[in-house]
């Protein structure tokens, strides 16, 4: 049940412009719109790695203490600053963006953006505590 | 070269014209009018087909009504999108006589108003439908979906306006006329996705085709392609809106022009009042020689801010450094019970005279104060920006000053015409099957507008009037008869190809522009804000000077086949160089001054309008006869049986 | 303040050339220019053959938009001054077929818009004589900023997602559907769910967010989209249940 | 291709969006930068695994990395769409994405399930 493209009573002079393929590089919007889209990789790689922690822990102490040395790694460390600016970037976006597609109502009035955006941020800094606490309890 | 100079002479055998007002107590003209008329059946109405030209409140109103009542509509508009029309520019609201602030509001306060407004120079009878049908207009609006501003408990809210002392204007915020025109537009395209009216845009009037004494059809010009095609029908309704654009500068659209009517008037419409024109006084000043557009600032604004300048002659001081005591708020002084809101012409009238006596400010010295300092301390800015936001704005994007620091400067400015083509009570015009709607004819504000009447007259006429009198029209006539291919219509579409001809082959060395604004101040400065004979024998001869170098001399660009801007713009200028002459002509012949027709030999002691109803309470109604003859002037007498003939008083 | 600017002018004459290309026009500096009037003027002096839609000049009647110098506006509000020091570049609205010079067909937006039924829908009409629908400011307030949109196609020239993928229905038309669903005085949600959550609907966005980003009037149509597809997933989910919508 | 389900992965994608910005930079933070840059002492491993024996951990990780990876699966898809301009391509990268989401999570649920 597509629309599709009509452009009836089109005129063949009329002109049409492709898209580039490198739309996304001509203005910074795009850009950063294509890198938010892109945090997603970040986000299913460090998913990928909660799984090897897991599967390490499983097969035991040894594997543990290889794990963390192999995180040790230049590579890793690095891999790791990259993947955490992008999710980052992802939490951010997310959360800027949260209060265009929820709108919160109380008692008939729409919140301020502001609210939304700011519960989202406390949130985040009480679940992000909570996790350290619970992580690193001796 | 080719002179139509003069003053016709005063005719005393000039046909009187019947406006064929129905007879009976004037808060039943229209029931019994509407019970009178015939009706075509439901089943039959497929069969008519009426071409409505324009899509603006009128166009658009009147086209979904007869498309919902089952008529063959086809809609025209020279816009890319219908709702681009220039109604969307009106901001300020709607009247209708509801009382919700039971301040002594009624229907009959409303045509009192508007008859006084007007001047004594419109139907009584007219005026009074329209004042009745406002209700319904709101209500219809409102259930079309139209965000009206609303108070607490759910009900509309509402303000006053100029020429009122009741709060009797229905508004969204600063954008009521595009709200209200999105909700005709709305129930147009429903009409047009039901299959009832079909929509065709960028495709303008050029000719009315008129067979055997009716209006049949209309020739149009594809403005993307050049094509000139035929559209034959029924009946035909002229939604065009007004003129006022023959000033050049002015508050419509850049693309607003009398070409419609125009045409239609040259095929036997007679043309009513057109001397009658509107200047607005809360318009952005005048700010350079390119400008090419003028705006408005609603008038909605003149309920909270005070119009002063100082009562120094060349004060050159900034408003704030100039003290209260040597200011001079001059409506206020002048009009004491109705103060800011004095009605337009008057408060054009007196802005105008402040800045003759060089007590204007702003660059040049044309433009006044309009203060918002006394309401932001008494309401506080927040209520205000509720109000107004927008249009402060708006101002701000302008002017780049900021209103809520230091006061707006505003200007009179072109704005609406009351003059338009003559229509009786059922809103025909002296072609049978012509039907004109909206700002386009002459019929209910006699001479000068009310504010936040012209939406209300819009839908008046597109929602409830025309539904009603054009099946009166219909259900007399058999339907179809005549095709595209009928000699007349074949003819009317060679005449119109043979004018785009002639203006392409011209090659002349001036742009249509410069005519267009050569002709705009010739009218500014002899048929505008005020006009003397001495000034309008001079236009008269003149605007035939200029026509001609314009025959010898535009420069119209490319071919017909595509898009061509020039060769819109020169057939429409064209027809302002010939109607501008009809507005001198009945400037002059109107020896009297009414509303927004200031004769400066006519006035009083104090400066305000003389009328003489004596000689002039009637129509003039002129018939066209050759580009080259003098029109014929047709009289329809107007008779105040309700409101008594009055020097209008607004002190 | 510079005394004159240079504006590059994409031109598209097609009985001359294949593709649009740029003129460059030198034109008076003013303060309170916008670059409207310096179009104006380059047609009224330099130029004639210039073509261009314009209309109210006051930023409601959506005729006049046009790309600036990459970013799509209302040109009878960019002023001149906001672009200094030039040269700067005027082009017509991205991803619609270019007619001539600065003019471009809409056609395609006029087809689509009738598709999301941009009306009130009623069940049953409440007849005129019963008087207005109330509405409380509460209600008007939930659909207001939807109800500004001027059509001015500003948001559709914004959006990579309407160039890549043209079926696809597009921010206003999305966001004016969104003005009726969420008025109290509509009852014809129901009526434009299929064509709204369908192929060419909400899903085709991806959330860019420039057609909120250039919308003059604050419209907000992104967050119109995304609200919807809450709306749509809820109804999803009330379509698995046994007593849910149907 | 109709797409009845769109709604429900649009469901998902949200969710695994919401907990992969509330959850992954502390996780990522700590895990990845924190402590192999000795800022912190790793946990001991009798912690941990004592953690992970827990119902509501597993369910947590589970959680945290099932949805995480639909909602990759979902945006990578239509960046590929848009970015590449291979929408042609439409049953191979639905494929691929969903697919490779799919058997994250199973992987995840299958360790979370076997843990001793």
């Amino acid at each position: 049940m597509s629309l599709g493209a009509h452009y009836t009573p089109y005129h063949p002079k009329w002109y049409r412009r492709r898209v580039s393929v490198w739309w996304w590089l001509q203005t910074w919007s795009y850009t950063r719109f294509v890198l938010r889209e892109l945090t997603s990789v970040f986000v299913a790689l460090f998913a990928v790695v909660l799984l090897w922690h897991i599967w390490a822990l499983e097969l035991g102490p040894e594997a543990y203490a290889r794990l963390l040395v192999r995180l040790g790694t230049p590579l890793f460390v690095v891999l790791h600053g990259v993947a955490f600016v992008f999710v980052l970037f992802h939490s951010i976006t997310w959360f800027n963006l949260a209060p265009k597609a929820m709108v919160v109502r109380l008692r008939g009035k729409r919140m301020p953006d502001w609210v939304v955006v700011g519960s989202n941020y406390a949130a985040w800094l009480v679940l992000s505590l909570a996790v350290a606490v619970i992580l690193l309890r001796r | 070269m080719e002179t139509r100079v003069g003053l016709p002479a005063e005719d005393p055998a000039a046909s009187r014209l019947d406006a064929e007002i129905p007879p009976g107590p004037i808060e039943r003209k229209w029931e019994r009018h509407r019970f009178d008329m015939k009706l075509v059946s439901p089943a039959n109405r497929r069969r008519y087909t009426i071409l409505v030209v324009g899509s603006g409140l009128a166009g658009a109103a009147a086209a979904a009504s007869l498309g919902e009542m089952g008529y063959n509509v086809k809609c025209f508009s020279y816009h890319d999108s219908a709702r681009r029309a220039h109604s969307i520019a009106a901001q300020g609201g709607i009247n209708a006589a509801k009382n919700y602030r039971n301040d002594g509001d009624s229907v009959f306060r409303l045509f009192y108003d508007t008859v006084k407004g007007g001047d004594f120079r419109s139907r009584e009878g007219n005026v009074y439908r329209l004042a009745e049908l406002s209700l319904n207009i709101i209500d219809q609006c409102v259930a079309q979906g139209v965000p009206f501003a609303r108070e607490y408990g759910g009900l509309l809210d509402n303000r006053s306006f100029g020429g009122a002392q009741v709060s009797r204007t229905f508004y969204a915020r600063g954008q009521t006329g595009q709200q209200l025109l999105l909700g005709a537009y709305q129930a147009l395209q429903r009409q047009v996705g039901l299959g009832s009216v079909t929509l065709f845009i960028r495709t303008e009037m050029l000719d009315l085709v008129v067979i055997d004494g009716r209006a049949r059809g209309i020739v149009t010009r594809n403005l993307a392609t050049g094509a000139i095609e035929s559209h034959v029908g029924d009946a035909v309704v002229l939604a065009t809106g007004g003129y006022s654009n023959v000033f050049y500068l002015s508050t419509n659209a850049k693309a607003s022009n009398a070409t419609a009517i125009w045409r239609a008037h040259k095929r036997g419409a007679f043309f009513a009042n057109p001397c009658f024109t509107q200047i607005h006084p809360t318009c952005i000043p005048v700010s350079g020689e390119y400008q090419s557009k003028l705006t408005l600032m609603s008038e909605s604004l003149r309920n909270d801010g005070r119009v002063w300048v100082p009562k120094k002659i060349g004060d050159g001081r900034p408003p704030d450094q100039i003290p209260e005591s040597e200011r001079d708020y001059y409506l206020e002084r002048k009009y004491p019970s109705y103060g800011n809101l004095a009605p337009r012409d008057i408060a054009s009238h007196a802005a105008k005279d402040v800045c003759d006596e060089k007590r204007g400010v702003g660059p040049g010295g044309r433009g006044v104060y309009l203060d918002f300092a006394d309401a932001i301390r008494r309401l506080g800015e927040s209520v205000i920006r509720e109000k107004y936001g927008n249009l402060f704005d708006m101002y701000e994007r302008i002017t780049g000053e900021n209103a809520y620091r230091v006061p707006m400067r505003i200007y009179p400015a072109p704005h609406y015409t009351m003059g338009g083509l003559w229509v009786d009570y059922n809103l025909m015009a002296t072609i049978p099957g012509l039907f004109v709607a909206g700002e386009a004819n002459f019929s209910d504000h006699g001479a000068n507008r009310l504010g936040a009447s012209a939406l209300m007259q819009g839908l008046a006429d597109g929602y409830f009037i025309l539904p009603a009198t054009v099946g009166d029209y219909l259900a007399r006539t058999p339907p179809g008869g005549v095709d595209t291919g009928h000699p007349a219509v074949e003819a009317a579409e060679a005449e119109v190809a043979t004018r785009v001809a002639q203006l392409l082959g011209i090659r002349g060395m001036r742009t249509v522009d410069s005519f267009h604004r050569e002709l705009g101040q010739i009218m500014w400065d002899h048929c505008g804000m005020a006009r003397n004979e001495g000034g309008l024998r001079y236009a008269l001869g003149k605007i035939p000077e200029l026509r001609q170098e314009f025959r010898e001399n535009v420069r119209v660009l490319e071919r017909n086949e595509e898009l061509n801007q020039s060769l819109e713009k020169a057939g429409r200028v064209v027809d302002f160089l010939e109607l501008a002459e009809l507005m001198c002509i009945d400037a002059l012949h109107r020896a009297e001054s009414c509303g927004g027709h200031f004769r400066e030999e006519h006035q009083t002691p104090d400066g305000e309008a003389l009328r003489d109803d004596e000689r002039f309470a009637y129509v003039s109604a002129w018939e066209y006869t050759g580009t080259l003859a003098r029109p014929t002037l047709h009289k329809e007498p107007l008779a105040f049986e309700y409101v008594h003939l009055a020097q209008r008083s607004y002190r | 303040m510079p005394a004159t600017v240079a504006l590059a002018v994409a031109r598209y004459r097609p009985e001359e050339e294949p593709a649009p290309t740029l003129q460059t026009y030198e034109v008076p500096f003013r303060e309170d220019w916008v670059v409207l009037d310096a179009l104006n003027y380059i047609k009224d002096r330099l130029d004639g053959s210039l073509s261009f839609r314009w209309s109210c000049r006051m930023g409601v009647c959506g005729s006049c938009g046009m790309k600036v110098n990459g970013t799509p506006v209302l040109t009878c509000a960019a002023f001149l001054s906001e672009h200094l020091p030039g040269p700067i570049r005027v082009e017509p609205l991205d991803y619609f077929p270019v007619v001539r010079d600065l003019v471009v067909d809409l056609s395609d937006f006029m087809r689509k818009l009738k598709k999301v039924k941009p009306w009130i829908l009623r069940e049953e009409e409440k007849p005129l004589a019963e008087g207005e629908y109330r509405q409380t400011p509460d209600q008007l307030d939930a659909y207001k900023q939807f109800s500004m949109c001027i059509n001015c196609m500003l948001c559709y020239s914004a959006c990579p997602i309407y160039g890549l993928e043209p079926s696809f229905i597009g921010p206003a038309a999305i966001a004016l559907a969104q003005r009726y669903n969420m008025d109290s005085r509509d009852q014809g949600a129901r009526e434009r769910l299929e064509i709204l959550s369908g192929y060419d609907g909400i899903w085709q966005c991806t959330f860019v967010g420039e057609c909120t980003k250039v919308c003059p009037k604050n419209v907000d149509p992104a967050g119109a989209i995304q609200q919807y597809k809450l709306t749509s997933a809820v109804h999803w989910l009330k379509t698995l249940l046994p007593w849910g919508a149907r | 291709m109709g797409r009845p389900i769109t709604p429900f992965l649009w469901l998902l994608f949200s969710v695994g969006g919401t907990v992969s910005a509330l959850l992954f930079p502390v996780h990522l933070f700590l895990t990845g930068l924190a402590i192999p840059l000795g800022w912190i002492d790793p946990p001991r491993y009798e912690a941990l695994i004592g953690l992970l024996r827990h119902p509501i951990t597993r369910l947590y990780l589970f959680v945290i990395i099932a949805f995480p990876l639909v909602h990759w699966a979902h945006r990578f898809r239509y960046t590929l769409y848009d970015g590449l301009q291979i929408k042609h391509l439409t049953a191979l990268i639905v494929v691929f994405c969903y697919g490779a989401a799919l058997v994250g999570s199973a992987a995840a649920a299958y360790l979370l399930w076997n843990i001793p």
